[in-house]
């Protein structure tokens, strides 16, 4: 089992297998994230009391969605690579931050764009719009650590670490923030996304969010494979895999 | 002839304590911040003394886990500086014992003196009296947990120039909750509503924080001190 | 190559530093009553390998053992047992000589002041015990460094460059203290560029090139 | 519809900039990627050129 599991993780292996997964991931995506605005856009019902604007959804829902996914996939592999010293993970977990912070800051800007014709402002300090903003410093915390130290090993360790304390931290922020506005906020505001949807408007919606997450496995193949090169850069095989 | 856990626990917390008294000005300089802070506040808004009383909670707490961090920032670096990190890591001792003395340390001179100093901010915000007790109570709670974070931040980023403005980044985000909590506190103690449910979770978060970060806090320092 | 179960071994010791490879395979092999001299230029390494050894830093590759057993399995143990001298004396300027050794040593084994003293006295700083680091010498600091691995009663001494900022007699009196630790059953590593002149069975380790 | 279509219920200017920015994010991933992937492979090529100096 052990042996399977460094074979996984060896440098030539994760660069070979992310070039071949990322035309597929990408082709995937494209396909999916067509179907889902096409039909989120223009055959999806418009909602009884958000009219168009609940439209929105169809973006920023897979973007919230993918910003905590990436910070997920960033801690874990991250945690993996600092228990089992394997480089392999950090690498991972380098070419996830950048991909999740840019979902954080689409998440950011839909939902004060949806806020804005539902609350009449458009940052009201909603709970789920603020967690995902406090989520967007803890990104900027790791990636300015990774990048703070000068010897790359240590800042992916260092930022490893950061990313996993920051993954523990996550559900304490989120619900001392819906704490917080539960005090200060008296009636319910409009929220965006129901419980129940019919299913002309879920189906968009759920194949948006597959089309995000082929997206992200699609753009973290290509950056991995940067990722790799820049931390082998003396190992034999990375001269093969140059030259082609 | 071994020195036991708790006594070498003693020891290094002495050894904080005494360098932190032969450097007065390094002690005082959080407090005399907090005390500046505090005082911007009120000449950068109206003198309201009601609209004051409505922003004191967020003010105070503000300012004072603002004060905490700036000291955190030398919590492990003047001992990485002059080498005398490495004489602690190596003393035998094992790294997460002297990890938790020297945050307890820091936060005695740093934390629980900006608790006892509180009331005198409290008063000048116009916090009523009856709400000191819990003032008091959640700021001790409150700095604790933060030196706590701050000391994983500060093993992150001991070996790093500009490392200051980097801990800021990265423990704020992290200390929100305490913020919300402790204000939450406060806020509730100055309408005279019970605020236990706010204690509660504060101190949930700090025991949650003392046990886990101690541990966060020796990786951080292996990693930097490699 | 076999590791002696009575004392230091490392085995084939990679260590890189973002694209440098600072530590190539480096062996060695230390028993009590032996000293070895690590020399070579400067950027080769010697430091690291010192750290190495601490267990401060961990090695991509090889192993370190102590007594027959991975440092890496039996860290603080180990730790308690060696005396680490780094190349800046590792004192507090605020504090004075003897309150540093005894925060220091006092973490390792239980000692008294007036061993301290002693140890401070065997290196010829007795009369700094009680003035602040921050008014010694540099070479004052290096001698109270010195007390300090001697009060620590550590069967295996690692030194960094242990001669830097000592005059004539310093050299001597660091020689001889080495000395006296082998003949006593101690093991030592010392680091030092130049060649030294102590009368034990010592071997010479060199990283050049 | 098309007029319903694009005044999207009069929302237009809320959801439109909404699903641009989409796109916009969506295309700078890609572009980055590349960008990063391709400035590592400079940065090895130029790595092993210099090592086979050193060799030779």
């Amino acid at each position: 089992m052990w042996t399977w599991f460094y074979k996984l993780a060896s440098p030539p292996y994760v660069y070979g297998a992310a070039a071949a997964l990322a035309p597929w991931f990408l082709g995937l995506a494209a396909i999916t994230i067509s179907y889902g605005l096409v039909a989120g856009l223009a055959f999806a019902p418009p909602d009884y009391q958000q009219g168009d604007a609940f439209r929105i959804i169809y973006v920023h829902a897979p973007s919230a969605w993918m910003s905590l996914f990436a910070y997920t996939s960033m801690a874990v592999a991250g945690a993996i690579a600092l228990i089992w010293r394997i480089k392999m993970g950090h690498a991972v977990a380098a070419a996830s931050a950048p991909i999740g912070a840019s979902f954080t800051v689409l998440a950011l800007f839909t939902g004060s764009l949806w806020g804005r014709p539902m609350w009449g402002t458009y940052w009201a300090w909603d709970p789920r719009l603020t967690s995902e903003l406090i989520l967007l410093f803890l990104y900027v915390g790791v990636m300015s650590l990774r990048s703070a130290f000068e010897d790359p090993a240590r800042g992916d360790r260092a930022a490893a670490l950061l990313a996993i304390v920051g993954l523990v931290n996550v559900p304490i922020i989120h619900y001392s923030v819906l704490w917080w506005n539960s005090l200060h906020q008296g009636a319910t505001v409009a929220k965006l996304g129901k419980p129940s949807m019919p299913g002309s408007m879920l189906w968009p919606l759920l194949s948006m969010l597959l089309g995000f997450m082929l997206f992200y496995g699609a753009v973290l193949c290509m950056r991995l494979q940067g990722e790799v090169l820049n931390r082998e850069r003396q190992a034999k095989w990375v001269r093969e895999a140059i030259k082609s | 002839m071994n020195v036991g856990a708790l006594e070498a626990f003693g020891l290094v917390v002495r050894r904080e304590l005494c360098l932190s008294f032969r450097r007065p000005d390094q002690l005082l300089q959080p407090l005399v911040f907090f005390l500046i802070v505090t005082t911007l506040f009120p000449l950068g808004l109206s003198l309201q003394l009601s609209l004051l009383r409505d922003m004191a909670p967020g003010v105070l707490w503000v300012a004072a886990l603002l004060s905490s961090l700036l000291s955190l920032d030398a919590l492990f670096k003047s001992d990485a500086d002059d080498g005398t990190l490495e004489q602690l890591a190596l003393s035998g001792q094992g790294l997460t014992l002297i990890v938790v003395a020297k945050t307890f340390a820091h936060w005695l001179v740093t934390g629980a003196a900006l608790v006892l100093v509180s009331p005198i901010v409290g008063t000048a915000l116009g916090i009523p009296g009856s709400a000191f007790a819990t003032m008091m109570l959640s700021l001790g709670l409150g700095t604790l947990t933060l030196s706590w974070l701050g000391a994983i931040g500060a093993g992150l980023t001991v070996g790093l120039r500009r490392g200051n403005v980097l801990l800021s980044l990265i423990v704020l985000p992290l200390a929100m909750p305490l913020l919300i909590f402790g204000a939450g506190a406060t806020d509730r103690a100055i309408s005279g509503v019970s605020a236990t449910g706010a204690l509660y979770f504060l101190a949930a978060l700090c025991v949650f924080t003392c046990t886990l970060a101690p541990f966060a806090a020796t990786v951080a320092l292996r990693i930097t001190l490699e | 190559m076999n590791a002696t179960a009575d004392g230091l071994s490392v085995e084939k010791v990679h260590v890189w530093r973002g694209d440098r490879h600072v530590l190539k395979g480096v062996s060695l092999n230390l028993g009590p009553r032996q000293l070895l001299h690590v020399s070579g230029p400067n950027g080769t390494g010697k430091t690291t390998l010192l750290r190495v050894v601490c267990g401060l830093l961990r090695p991509e590759q090889g192993l370190v053992s102590w007594l027959g057993t991975s440092i890496a399995s039996v860290r603080t143990e180990y730790q308690a047992t060696l005396a680490y001298a780094s190349h800046e004396p590792a004192l507090k300027a605020d504090l004075t000589a003897l309150e540093n050794l005894r925060f220091a040593v006092g973490l390792k084994r239980r000692v008294t002041v007036d061993e301290l003293r002693s140890c401070l006295e065997r290196t010829g700083v007795a009369v700094c015990a009680d003035l602040p680091a921050r008014v010694l010498s540099a070479g004052q600091r290096r001698r109270v460094a010195m007390a300090r691995v001697l009060a620590m009663n550590a069967s295996l001494w690692l030194l960094d460059e242990p001669f830097t900022n000592l005059d004539g007699a310093g050299a001597d009196l660091m020689s001889g203290l080495l000395q006296s630790h082998v003949e006593q059953g101690g093991a030592a590593l010392v680091v030092a560029h130049h060649d030294l002149k102590i009368d034990v069975d010592m071997r010479r380790l060199d990283l050049g090139p | 519809m098309s007029n319903g279509f694009w005044s999207m219920g009069g929302y237009a200017g809320y959801v439109w900039p909404c699903f641009l920015f989409a796109c916009v994010v969506l295309a700078w991933n890609l572009w980055a990627a590349r960008r990063y992937h391709a400035a590592a492979r400079m940065r090895a090529a130029r790595a092993l050129l210099m090592a086979a100096g050193d060799a030779s």
